[in-house]
């Protein structure tokens, strides 16, 4: 059971690809950085390889205008949301 | 949307195409700083937002954690600059599902063969 | 509680992973846990800069990791063999290289790879914050 | 070529994911030290080649000009290192029109389940 | 007319999506550093938006082994070459 | 005989554009043409340093760049805002901010936007080497 923290825009699709290779299934996949775009309905097709596992960085979102437009297959997480996904992880693995 | 027509595009003195999402790097805020800069030295400045470059203009964005100013500031500060050639792609627009009216600035969308004729046109041109 | 180490690997002041790395670091600290160490690798060493000089509204990243520091321990380690190509230089590497100036100064270390090996194998999480 | 089964993968203390390309960047450079130095430690450790990381295997490679290394020396030390569990994407190969016959090392082959396993029982990853 | 240069591997999809928008009708492309991957036969769904009018840089074809793999279409220049295209060509525009 | 400047976004030793600008760079004056300037800009700056210390079977960019000056005239200017926020400075500058080390020498000029701006149109070509 692992983390995959990933903070591309989903117009980068190899990482996405990879990652989606490497995606177990109890595995998260927490959004960050860039990686908010792909928390928007456009982006469904890029994250449906995820199976609802997906969560994504609150504010990263809002700094960036998209608070209002997660879509709702996607869970938003604070600060301590984050933290808390890395204490019941036992491995985080970055992709970027 | 209307779609504008290469023959309407006026050429300007420097062209900056902003192809990067605001926040995540600077790239977009030191792209900005040289339209800004070249403006202020009297340049007639265009700008281009393809991309991701598209997101910059989003409605709603705010200042980020630990201070973070983002990129929505600068861009209110064109048009004291005499910076309103805007330009923005119509493809990367509805590719990431947004219309112009999520916009934050009055932006003219252009077709891919507008986009091209766009960048014909200009004498320079830097991406960022 | 948990032992947390971190690994950066992105430059200051070009892409927000520095900063998301420094805002996960105070996350895990006001959380109870521990941060033992920060490893700073490929353009992740700039951040250990005493020559940075942002503008007066920005956050002078150098400055929060050595608050990390002072307050809670943490060790800062910076990859020699990354940040020596990159200009990064402590006193000692400055004198070896003949150079009169340097911009590493404690609590920043110069260190080996072998400490992100240690850093990993010997706390509960590692966490990488990379451009 | 067969790819591996996940039942043949065995756990290594460090699992190292490759996704650069050579010579472009130092990202697969260092993310090769990475691993030289943990073998060096006496940990157990894996390679992964995934995306254009494959790339990194590819035969006959050479120094870049003004003196750039490359990264084929290095892989050429990892058999000296004793790290010799080294996979590669089977996706990531054929989509770039690649075989196992065009690599400079043994490797083996893994199917999108089995580098998905992979990863699973792996205690430590790091990804370069 | 304009020579185009870009450093990205084609599995960077999204820099070659917007050149592709931007190409003219007379305009050069020229792959250097990781967008040589992009002269492999591979790649040739991503380059055909160039219409034939591409080359690539032979000394970063030959380090990355790639030297006696490249696609038909496409034009080995070596670094004079890579001169002659920037004086023939009044702007150089960089993607990356 | 054309102008030309280059434009130079990539930090060196973390990817190739700062090894092909120079390359380039070298291409320009042998091909018969003059270098007028080159531009460091966002990680570029990092070109400046006169800390960098590579293995000394690795090129050392800064002096790359140091040489061209010295053997063709070029001007190798550094974005000022781009270079503080990174930990660039010359003496004058880490007087100003109160440091007493800095890593920024002549050749390199710190200077604004504006020459850059100035580079662009008062050459023929300007060529963008970046990450």
């Amino acid at each position: 059971m692992q983390l995959h923290l990933l903070n591309r825009s989903p117009q980068s699709t190899a990482v996405y690809r990879d990652l989606g290779e490497a995606f177990g299934a109890d595995d998260q996949l927490l959004l960050i950085e860039d990686a908010c775009y792909a928390a928007l309905p456009a982006a469904s097709g890029v994250i449906e390889a995820f199976g609802g596992r997906v969560s994504v960085l609150e504010e990263d979102l809002v700094s960036r205008g998209l608070a209002g437009r997660v879509s709702p297959a996607i869970t938003v997480v604070d600060m301590k949301g984050f933290l808390a996904l890395t204490e019941t992880h036992e491995r985080c693995v970055s992709w970027f | 949307m209307t779609n504008i027509r290469a023959s309407d595009i006026e050429p300007q003195d420097l062209m900056v195409v902003l192809r990067h999402p605001p926040h995540g790097s600077h790239w977009l805020r030191e792209g900005i700083d040289v339209a800004l800069v070249a403006a202020a030295f009297g340049q007639r400045v265009g700008l281009l937002f393809q991309g991701d470059g598209v997101y910059a203009l989003l409605e709603g964005q705010q200042a980020g954690a630990l201070g973070q100013k983002g990129t929505h500031p600068q861009l209110a500060m064109l048009e004291m600059y005499d910076i309103e050639s805007l330009w923005v792609s119509a493809a990367a627009l509805s590719e990431r599902g947004l219309s112009i009216d999520d916009l934050m600035l009055p932006v003219k969308p252009l077709g891919a063969e507008a986009v091209a004729e766009l960048m014909q046109v200009q004498p320079h041109t830097l991406i960022f | 509680m948990l032992n947390y180490a971190l690994l950066v690997h992105a430059a200051p002041y070009s892409h927000q992973a520095a900063l998301s790395a420094l805002r996960f670091a105070d996350a895990i600290v006001t959380g109870g846990h521990r941060l033992a160490a920060v490893f700073f690798y490929h353009d992740g060493v700039h951040n250990a800069s005493a020559l940075m000089s942002p503008p007066q509204d920005e956050i002078h990243l150098a400055e929060g990791w050595k608050r990390l520091h002072e307050d809670h321990g943490t060790q800062l380690l910076v990859c020699i063999a990354a940040g020596l190509r990159r200009g990064l230089l402590n006193t000692d590497e400055a004198n070896r290289h003949g150079l009169a100036s340097h911009n590493v100064e404690a609590p920043f270390e110069l260190t080996g790879i072998g400490q992100l090996v240690d850093a990993m194998l010997n706390n509960d999480r590692l966490i990488t914050f990379a451009p």
